[in-house]
C-alpha cells in the first residue's frame, strides 16, 4: 500500500521547496559575500548573478589583508604596519577557544551535577534542579554591570578565561537539563550491577553510565558549542580586545556606512565550524533534544 | 626573491593604471593583483567596491614621514621612556579613528607604546565609558566622546591644554593649540569653561545636491528650508518613475540619526530644543513648523527613510535613489568614489539658510547654539582615571598633531580639525572628483567658521536624543501615534523631557 | 557459601512501611524463592540483601556476617535483574570480566573464568558480541555469566524471566535450576510466577504487603497452605472457596455453604456453628458419573490436551473441577462433583488461617 | 564441586550510615556533593552575586548628573509601574513569545513530518534543515534587515514585484509590520531547533496505535489530531517552554534590525531594557526592568508547567 508516484513526487518537490526557502537567506548572505557594493545597494534591480564576484572580502576578514599591506607592498604609502580593523583571523582563533574550553568545562560541570542529580537521592533535590533551571531563565541584561565589576576585580575583564566562565554559566543549566535526560534513560540496575560488581561510584560513572550516554555528551556539546559561538551581548561587554565573531560582526556597522561585504563574508565563515559539529552528531542532537519526555 | 619587490611595484602600479583609465577589466585587474601576491588590498578595495564613503586612502606617503623632527625626537625620547606601556581607545568606527586605528603602529615604531583601538558602535561606546567612569575601573585611557555627551563625561576628563601647560616634559613641541579651528574648540570640546578633550571629528550638515538632476529639471540650488521643500517635491514629481525621490532622510526610529535630523528641522525653522528656563521648546510655533517641514519631507524620501539611519542615506545618496539632501558632510568622499554609481554628479553647497530667522543662545537653554549647520563632532578625551596616563597623553598628542591630523584627512577626505590642515597643499591637491575627494572642504569650512550649530549641553542629553525624543518621534513618523499631529508628538515629548530634567534636578 | 539470616528487618520509605519486621533464615546452598503480587515487597527485601536498599530496622546476616552497612561490592553477592542491567557498550566477554578488572585480577585468570562461565552458559560463540548483538535469553544468561564468574557466596535474582518468551522461560527456569545444583550457592529468587517459585524452589517464601505468610517446600505450601492467602496464590487454575458453616450432619461434620452440602472429612477439629472457608483444588474436585456428589450446571469446558478444565455454576458459585477422564459434556449439562475428602481445606473465616491440622 | 573456584572477596567496605557526618563519605564519590560542586561553584561565583547586585542596583535611585545612586527602594519600581513604554513592552514580550511559539510549532511540525522519511535524500534536506540554527543570532539580524531593506532587500523588492507588499510600506519602518519582519528572522532561524525535537517526537512514536486506527478506517488526517498531537502532547509542552524562556529574553534580532522601533512597536521588555542601559546609562532602572522581565518570566512559565504538567 504504498502511495502513488504521484504523490511522492510532490511530497519530495515539497520537501526541497520548503528546505530550499529556508536555505535562501543563506544562499544570500553568501552570495552578497561575493559582491561589490554596487550589486549590493542597486537602486533599479536587485541583483543576482549579474556582477563581477570578488573575493576581497574574504581576503580581508579571513586572510587578513588590508590597506596597510598594501603600503608594505607598494613601499612608500601611508599606513604601514597598521592592523586592519576588518582583520578577524585572531577573532576566529579566539572565538573557538572560548567556545571549546567553554564547553568542556560546561559539558564537564553539567555531567557530573547530571549524573546525581539523575542518581543520586539527597533532599532538595528538586529545589536545587529548579534553581540550577532558573539561572537560564535570567535575562544576559540585568547581569551586565555586575558582571563587568566583578570581572574588572578579579581581573577577568577583557580575558578568554572570562568569556569562557560566563559562557559556562548562561551554558550550564541547559547541560544538567540535557544530560540528567540521557543519564535517566540509563536504567538504574546498570548502576546497581556495577556497583554489585565492585565499582565506586566515581567507576560506574566514569567507566559504565558515561559511556553509555556518549551520544548524548556530544549532542549536549554540540548546543553548548554553539551557543558560544553565537553569544553576543556579554560576549561584548566583557572584552574589548579580544573580540568573539558575532561582536567583531557587529563593529562593521559604522557611522558612515554598514561593511555588508565584510559582514556577509565572516558571517558565512562563521556558519562553517559549527554546522560541521552539527551534521557530526545529528543524531544524537535529535534524540537529546526531547529531553527524555518521550520516555514513559 | 623570485618577483622582486621592484617588479611587483611596478606592476602594480601599471596594473592599477591601466585599470583606472578603464583599459582593463575589474575581473583582469584583480587577477593581476593576485599574481602580484597581494591579493586584495586596500587598493584593489578602494578601486574595486566600497561602502564607506571616505575609505579612498590613495597613495600617499607613510605617515609619520612628514613628522617634523622635533616632534619625531620626542616621540622617540620622551614617548620612549614608556617602552611597553599598553594603551586603550575605545570609539566609534567614525573615519578618523579608523585610520588612526591604521597608522597607530607608526606611533609604536616611535616609542614603543603599544596601542588598542577598540572600535564599537556608537552606544555601545556610550555604555562602556559610562560603565568605566562609573567604576572609575581605568579600563579606558582614552575616550571617543561624542559631542553630546561631553557634559557627562566633563568630570572624567583631564584638561589638555591644562596638563600641556602645567607639565612641559610631557609637552610635544609645536603642537600648536591655537591651530585648532576655534569653533570646534569652543562648540565641542568645552564645558563649562573646562576643555574636556581634544576636537577629533567634525562631520557637519552641508547641502548636497545632484547637479545633473537640477540641471535637467531647471531647479535652482535650493537655498532656504522652503526651496528645498519645492524642489524636492518637483524632482519627485518629474523622476519618480525612475526611481528617484526629492530627498533621502535619516529618519530611524528611535536613533540618534532622526534626532540630528530633527534638530535642525527646529532651528532653521527658528525654534529650539530648549528655552533658557531649562523647559522643553520644541511644542513652540516654530518648532513644530520645522517639525511639520520634516514630515513633509518623507512624503518625497524613500520610505526607507523612517528605517534609515546616517548609513542608509549615504547608501540612497550613493546608489543614485536620492536628488537633494541635507546631511553629513562627511559623505561626501564616498558619493565620489569609484564604485558609486553617482560619481562626480553631486555637489556640496552652503546648508539652508532659514528665512524666519535663527534664534539667538540666550535664547535657548543648557548651551545650545541653534544655527544652520548641525554637526555631530567628538572629542578624544584622555581619562582622569587610566593607569598609564601619561603614554596615553603622548598618544594623544601625536594623534592630535597637525601632520597625523593632515594625513587622517588625506587618508578619508573627511573635515580636518586643524586650520592647517584646511590650507595643506596635499590636501587641496586632491580637491577635484577622484576616490577620498576634498574638494567640499570649502564649503566645509564655511560651514563651521561661520554657522556651526550645537546641541546642548546637558548630563541627560545622551539618553534623551537617543532614546526619549528619537523614540517619540518615530511614533509619529511611522504612524504609531499621535495620528500624524505634530504638536501631539511634540507636546508628548516635552512632557517627558519636563520631567526629567526636573527629576535630575538641573 | 553462605547461610543468609534476615532478623526483624523493616523498612520505611517516608512514613510508609512497606517490610514489617520480616524474620528468615535460609541455609546455606538453599534455593529459595521470594513469592508473592507485586508491591507485596519481596524486590525490596531482596533489594535490602543487596545493599542496594538501607533497611530501616533488624539485621542482615551473610555467611556470619551483619552487613547491615557493608557496601554491595563487599557482601560477596552477585544480582541478576529484570533488565539484566547489561552494560551495552561492552561485549560480552567484557560484560563479564568487568568485575574482575575492577579488583585488579591478573588478565590470565579473569579469562579463565569468564570461558569457564561462558562454557556453562553455552555462551563461547558470543563473548566477542555486544548486548545488543544477542537475543533476550542470551542476553539473561550474559547476565547471569556475570554473576558466576565472581563466585558469589549468595546469588540474587529479581524477576530474572519476565522479560522473556513462555518457550524461553520454561527453558532458562530449566538452566537456572541446573545451575543452582551444579554451584550449589545460596539462591535467592523473586518472583511473582508461582509456576517459576514451584518448578524452582527447594523453600518458597509466599509474601504479601511486606509480611511473610508462609515458608515451606513448593509441595508443602502448595498442600497446605497456611492460610487462605497463600492457597488462593498458588494453583492454577484457583482453589475453589466456598464461604459456609460447620453443621453437623448425619453425625459427621459438614459445610453448609449456599444451600449445597459440603463434605468434611471425620478427623478435622470444628465446631458447628463454626463460620469457615471450604476449599478444594480442582484437581481434587472430581466430576463423578454415578450420580452421586453435588449437583452443578456446566458453563465452560476447556480442554487443555492432558486434561479437562470444567467450569461449572454451583449454587451460583462457579467452581472448577479437573480431570483427565476424557467427559463428554456440554455448556449445561448436569454434572456431579465430588470433593476428595482428604483434600479438603478448611479455613477460618475471621481469621483467614488453615483450621485443617 | 571440582569446577567451584575458590575466591574470596574480601574488604571492609565503606561505611554507610545515614545521617552521620562523615567527611571522609561526603568527599567521596558516594556522596552528591563532589558532583555538585562544578556546577554550583560556576552558578555561586558567577550567577548569584551579579542577580543580587541587579537587585541591589535596582534598590537605588540613579543621579544623571552626579552618577550618584542612593538608596531608594520604592524609586525604580514605582517609576516601572508608570511606565507606558514598560507596559506596551510587556505586551510586545507577549505577542512576539505567543506568535513566535505558535508559528515555530506549527511550521516545525508540519515540517518534521514532511522531512520524516527514510527515502533517500531526506538526510540530506533534514541536515541542511539545521543550518539556520548555527548563525548567530545578531547576525541572522543583520541578513533579515538586508533582505527586509525597504529599498534595495530582496525579500522586499520580491514582495513588491510580486504585489504583495507597497514600497510605501517598508516592513521594518512601518509600526504595525516591524514584529513581523523581526518575527520572520525568529521563525527561520528557530523553527529548525522546533523541526528536531518534533522529528525525535515522532521517531519515538509507536507503530501500533497507528495501525490500529487506520484498521478502524481513521484518515491520515484523524489520526495526525486523534493520535500523533495527544501522543506528542508531552513534548511540546516540553519544546514550548525551553523556546518560551528564549523567547521571552529575546535581544539580539530587535537591537540589530529595529532597536525597538519605530517608535516603540517593536520594543519588547528586554530590549526596552538595553535602550535604558546603553542610551541612558541608567543602571538601575535598566536593572529593574530586567528583573521584572525576570520575575515574569518565572511565573509564567511556572504557571505553564503547572497547567501542561511539563516534566524534565
Amino acid at each position: 500500500m504504498s502511495p502513488s508516484l504521484a504523490k511522492r513526487l510532490l511530497r519530495d518537490l515539497t520537501a526541497i521547496i520548503v528546505v530550499g526557502i529556508f536555505m535562501f537567506p543563506l544562499f544570500w548572505w553568501g552570495l552578497t559575500s561575493f559582491k561589490p557594493t554596487s550589486a549590493i545597494f542597486n537602486k533599479d534591480e536587485v541583483v543576482f548573478f549579474d556582477f563581477e564576484p570578488t573575493l576581497v572580502n574574504y581576503e580581508v576578514v579571513l586572510l587578513g589583508k588590508s590597506r596597510a599591506e598594501l603600503a608594505i607592498e607598494s613601499g612608500n604609502t601611508f599606513g604601514v604596519g597598521g592592523a586592519s580593523s576588518y582583520d578577524s583571523r585572531q577573532t576566529i582563533i579566539d572565538s573557538i577557544i572560548v567556545a571549546v574550553c567553554s564547553t568542556a568545562l560546561t559539558v564537564f560541570a553539567g555531567v557530573t551535577a547530571a549524573y546525581a542529580l539523575s542518581r543520586m537521592k539527597f533532599r532538595g533535590r528538586q529545589g536545587y534542579l529548579n534553581w540550577i533551571l532558573s539561572q537560564r531563565f535570567v535575562p544576559p541584561i540585568a547581569i551586565i554591570v555586575p558582571v563587568v565589576f566583578m570581572f574588572h576585580f578579579l581581573g577577568l575583564r577583557d580575558t578568554l578565561l572570562g568569556l569562557i566562565f560566563i559562557h559556562t554559566l548562561i551554558n550550564v543549566p541547559l547541560a544538567v537539563l540535557l544530560m540528567k535526560s540521557f543519564f535517566d534513560d540509563v536504567p538504574v540496575e546498570i548502576d546497581e550491577a556495577a556497583m554489585l560488581d565492585g565499582a565506586t561510584r566515581f567507576q560506574i560513572f566514569r567507566k559504565v553510565v558515561l559511556p553509555m550516554v556518549t551520544g548524548g555528551v556530544a549532542a549536549t556539546a554540540v548546543l553548548c558549542f554553539i551557543f558560544s559561538w553565537t553569544e553576543f551581548l556579554l560576549s561584548l561587554f566583557l572584552t574589548s580586545s579580544i573580540r568573539t565573531l558575532p561582536v567583531k560582526i557587529s563593529t562593521f556597522v559604522t557611522s558612515t556606512g554598514s561593511e555588508w561585504g565584510f559582514i556577509s563574508a565572516l558571517g558565512t565563515s562563521a556558519i562553517v565550524p559549527s554546522f560541521i559539529f552539527i551534521l557530526l552528531v545529528q543524531k544524537q542532537l535529535v534524540r537529546g533534544l526531547t529531553l527524555g519526555s518521550l520516555k514513559e | 626573491m623570485g618577483f622582486k619587490q621592484y617588479d611587483k611595484q611596478t606592476f602594480i602600479a601599471d596594473s592599477a593604471a591601466a585599470f583606472a583609465s578603464r583599459r582593463i577589466t575589474k575581473r583582469e585587474f584583480l587577477r593581476r593583483m593576485g599574481l602580484a601576491g597581494i591579493g586584495f588590498s586596500a587598493f584593489s578595495m578602494a578601486m574595486l567596491g566600497n561602502t564607506r564613503p571616505f575609505r579612498n586612502p590613495g597613495l600617499v606617503s607613510r605617515a609619520n614621514a612628514a613628522l617634523p623632527d622635533d616632534q619625531v625626537k620626542f616621540l622617540k625620547e620622551v614617548g620612549g621612556q614608556f617602552k611597553g606601556a599598553r594603551i586603550r581607545y575605545t570609539s566609534e568606527a567614525t573615519p578618523p579613528t579608523v585610520v588612526l586605528n591604521q597608522i597607530k603602529n607608526e606611533f609604536t615604531d616611535l616609542t614603543g607604546i603599544e596601542v588598542e583601538v577598540e572600535i564599537v558602535p556608537l552606544e555601545q561606546v556610550l555604555a562602556k565609558a559610562t560603565q568605566d567612569v562609573q567604576g572609575q575601573l581605568g579600563t579606558y585611557d582614552l575616550y571617543y566622546l561624542d559631542q553630546s555627551w561631553v557634559a557627562t563625561f566633563a568630570p572624567d576628563c583631564v584638561d589638555p591644554v591644562e596638563l600641556y601647560n602645567s607639565n612641559p616634559d610631557l609637552a610635544m613641541p609645536g603642537f600648536d593649540w591655537d591651530d585648532f579651528s576655534e569653533p570646534l574648540v569652543e562648540g565641542l570640546a568645552r564645558y563649562n569653561g573646562k576643555l574636556v578633550g581634544v576636537p577629533f571629528d567634525i562631520p557637519i550638515f552641508v547641502l548636497m545636491y545632484r547637479k545633473d538632476l537640477l540641471e535637467k529639471h531647471g531647479i535652482a540650488v535650493p537655498t532656504n528650508y522652503e526651496e528645498f521643500t519645492k524642489a524636492a517635491h518637483a524632482i519627485y514629481d518629474a523622476e519618480k518613475a525612475n526611481g528617484v525621490f526629492g530627498t533621502g532622510l535619516q529618519a530611524k526610529s528611535g536613533h540618534y540619526s532622526l534626532e540630528c535630523d530633527w534638530t535642525q528641522a527646529v532651528w532653521g525653522h527658528g525654534g529650539s530644543i530648549f528655552r533658557p528656563d531649562k523647559t522643553f521648546a520644541g511644542n513652540d510655533e516654530q518648532g513644530i513648523k520645522g517639525l511639520e517641514w520634516y514630515q513633509d519631507l518623507l512624503t518625497v524620501a524613500p520610505p526607507n527613510s523612517t528605517a534609515a539611519t546616517w548609513d542608509g542615506q549615504f547608501q540612497m545618496m550613493q546608489s543614485g535613489q536620492v536628488a537633494l539632501v541635507q546631511s553629513w558632510d562627511e559623505f561626501f568622499p564616498g558619493l565620489d568614489a569609484d564604485d558609486s554609481k553617482v560619481k562626480g554628479l553631486w555637489e556640496p553647497a552652503k546648508p539652508l539658510q532659514s528665512s524666519v530667522g535663527l534664534r539667538s543662545v540666550s535664547e535657548a537653554g543648557f548651551g545650545e547654539i541653534p544655527n544652520l549647520g548641525h554637526q555631530g563632532g567628538s572629542i578624544m578625551g584622555l581619562s582622569a582615571y587610566s593607569k598609564n596616563q601619561e603614554a596615553a597623553w603622548i598618544f594623544m598628542q601625536w594623534a592630535c598633531s597637525k601632520e597625523i591630523m593632515t594625513q587622517c584627512t588625506l587618508a578619508g577626505g573627511f573635515a580636518p580639525m586643524r586650520e592647517s590642515s584646511f590650507a595643506d597643499e596635499r590636501v587641496k591637491a586632491k580637491a577635484k572628483v577622484m576616490p577620498g575627494t576634498t574638494r567640499h572642504l570649502d564649503i566645509v569650512k564655511w560651514t563651521i567658521d561661520n554657522v556651526m550649530a550645537s546641541e546642548p549641553d546637558m548630563p541627560l542629553w545622551a539618553g534623551l536624543s537617543t532614546n526619549e525624543i528619537p523614540t517619540e518621534l518615530g511614533k509619529l513618523l511611522t504612524g504609531q501615534a499621535y495620528g500624524g499631529s505634530a504638536k501631539a508628538c511634540m507636546d508628548a515629548v516635552a512632557k517627558i523631557v519636563d520631567s526629567k530634567v526636573k527629576e535630575a534636578e538641573l | 557459601m553462605a547461610a543468609v539470616t534476615v532478623r526483624n528487618v523493616t523498612k520505611s520509605f517516608g512514613d510508609l512501611q512497606v517490610i514489617h519486621g520480616i524474620d528468615l533464615g535460609i541455609e546455606d546452598g538453599r534455593f529459595v524463592v521470594l513469592l508473592g503480587p507485586s508491591g507485596c515487597g519481596k524486590s525490596t527485601l531482596l533489594r535490602m540483601v543487596a545493599g542496594l536498599e538501607q533497611i530501616s530496622s533488624g539485621e542482615i546476616v551473610i555467611g556470619g556476617r551483619v552487613v547491615n552497612d557493608l557496601h554491595p561490592k563487599d557482601r560477596d553477592i552477585a544480582m541478576v535483574f529484570q533488565n539484566y542491567a547489561l552494560y551495552a557498550h561492552m561485549s560480552v566477554f567484557d560484560n563479564m570480566a568487568f568485575s574482575m578488572q575492577l579488583k585488579k585480577m591478573p588478565q590470565a585468570e579473569s579469562k579463565k573464568r569468564v570461558e569457564w562461565a561462558a562454557s556453562i552458559l553455552d555462551l563461547t560463540p558470543y563473548l566477542g558480541r555486544y548486548p545488543r548483538q544477542l537475543s533476550g535469553g542470551q542476553r539473561q544468561r550474559v547476565a547471569m555469566g556475570r554473576a558466576i564468574v565472581r563466585d558469589p557466596a549468595v546469588f540474587l535474582f529479581d524477576e530474572p524471566l519476565s522479560n522473556l518468551d513462555a518457550k524461553l522461560r520454561v527453558q532458562m527456569r530449566t538452566e537456572i535450576k541446573a545451575l543452582h545444583q551444579r554451584l550449589s550457592t545460596t539462591t535467592i529468587y523473586v518472583t511473582h510466577d508461582q509456576i517459576e517459585a514451584m518448578t524452582m524452589a527447594d523453600v518458597i517464601v509466599i509474601l504479601k504487603d511486606g509480611r511473610i505468610e508462609q515458608i515451606g517446600g513448593p509441595l508443602a505450601v502448595y498442600d497446605r497452605p497456611a492460610n487462605l492467602f497463600v492457597a488462593e496464590f498458588i494453583g492454577s487454575p484457583g482453589i475453589n472457596l466456598m464461604r459456609g458453616e460447620v453443621a453437623a450432619e448425619n453425625g459427621a461434620p459438614v459445610v453448609k455453604a449456599g444451600g449445597i452440602t459440603l463434605p468434611l472429612p471425620q478427623k478435622v477439629a470444628v465446631n458447628p456453628g463454626q463460620k469457615v472457608v471450604y476449599g478444594i483444588r480442582p484437581e481434587h474436585l472430581r466430576p463423578s458419573g454415578n450420580g452421586v456428589g453435588i449437583g452443578a450446571k456446566v458453563m465452560v469446558v476447556e480442554p487443555t490436551g492432558a486434561e479437562i478444565h470444567i467450569y461449572a455454576d454451583l449454587a451460583g458459585k462457579e467452581v472448577c473441577a479437573v480431570t483427565q477422564d476424557r467427559l463428554q459434556l456440554d455448556t449445561g449439562d448436569e454434572v456431579r462433583l465430588v470433593p476428595m475428602l482428604d483434600r479438603v481445606h478448611l479455613f477460618d473465616q475471621a481469621t483467614g488461617k488453615a483450621l485443617v491440622a | 564441586m571440582a569446577e567451584r573456584m575458590e575466591i574470596s572477596i574480601a574488604g571492609d567496605g565503606s561505611m554507610r550510615r545515614p545521617g552521620r557526618l562523615n567527611l571522609r563519605h561526603i568527599l567521596s564519590s558516594e556522596h552528591p556533593l563532589p558532583w555538585l560542586f562544578p556546577v554550583t561553584a560556576v552558578l555561586i561565583a558567577f550567577g548569584v552575586y551579579p542577580l543580587l547586585y541587579a537587585l541591589w542596583l535596582s534598590l537605588h535611585k540613579r543621579n544623571p548628573v552626579t552618577r550618584l545612586s542612593v538608596f531608594d527602594p520604592d524609586w525604580n519600581w514605582v517609576k516601572i509601574l508608570g511606565d507606558e513604554r514598560v507596559w506596551n513592552a510587556i505586551g510586545n514580550t507577549y505577542l512576539y513569545t505567543g506568535i513566535a511559539i505558535f508559528v515555530e510549532l506549527v511550521l516545525g511540525l508540519a515540517i518534521a513530518l514532511l522531512l520524516d522519511s527514510d527515502r533517500k535524500g531526506y538526510g540530506v534536506l533534514r541536515a541542511l534543515m539545521t543550518l539556520p540554527l548555527v548563525v548567530p543570532p545578531a547576525v541572522t539580524g543583520m541578513m533579515f534587515l538586508l533582505m527586509l531593506d525597504g529599498s534595495f532587500g530582496v525579500l522586499s523588492r520580491t514582495l513588491y514585484a510580486l504585489g504583495l507588499w507597497s514600497p510605501a510600506y517598508p516592513i521594518l519602518a512601518t509600526s504595525s509590520t516591524a514584529l513581523f519582519g523581526i518575527l520572520l528572522a525568529d521563525i527561520w532561524q528557530w523553527t529548525p531547533f522546533m523541526v528536531l525535537i518534533m522529528m525525535a517526537g515522532l521517531r519515538a512514536l509507536p507503530k501500533e496505535p497507528f495501525e490500529a486506527a487506520a484498521i478502524d478506517g481513521a484518515s491520515a488526517t484523524q489520526a495526525f489530531f486523534r493520535l500523533t498531537l495527544p501522543m506528542l502532547s508531552r513534548i511540546i509542552a516540553l519544546a514550548v517552554l525551553i523556546r518560551g524562556v528564549d523567547l521571552f529574553r529575546i535581544y539580539d534580532y530587535i537591537k540589530v534590525m529595529t532597536e525597538g522601533g519605530p517608535g516603540t512597536a517593536t520594543e519588547t521588555l528586554t530590549a526596552y531594557a538595553g535602550t535604558i542601559y546603553f542610551k541612558n546609562a541608567d543602571f538601575p532602572y535598566a536593572s529593574t526592568i530586567a528583573l521584572l522581565t525576570l520575575i515574569l518570566l518565572l511565573i509564567t512559565s511556572a504557571m505553564f508547567i503547572k497547567i501542561f504538567k511539563v516534566r524534565f
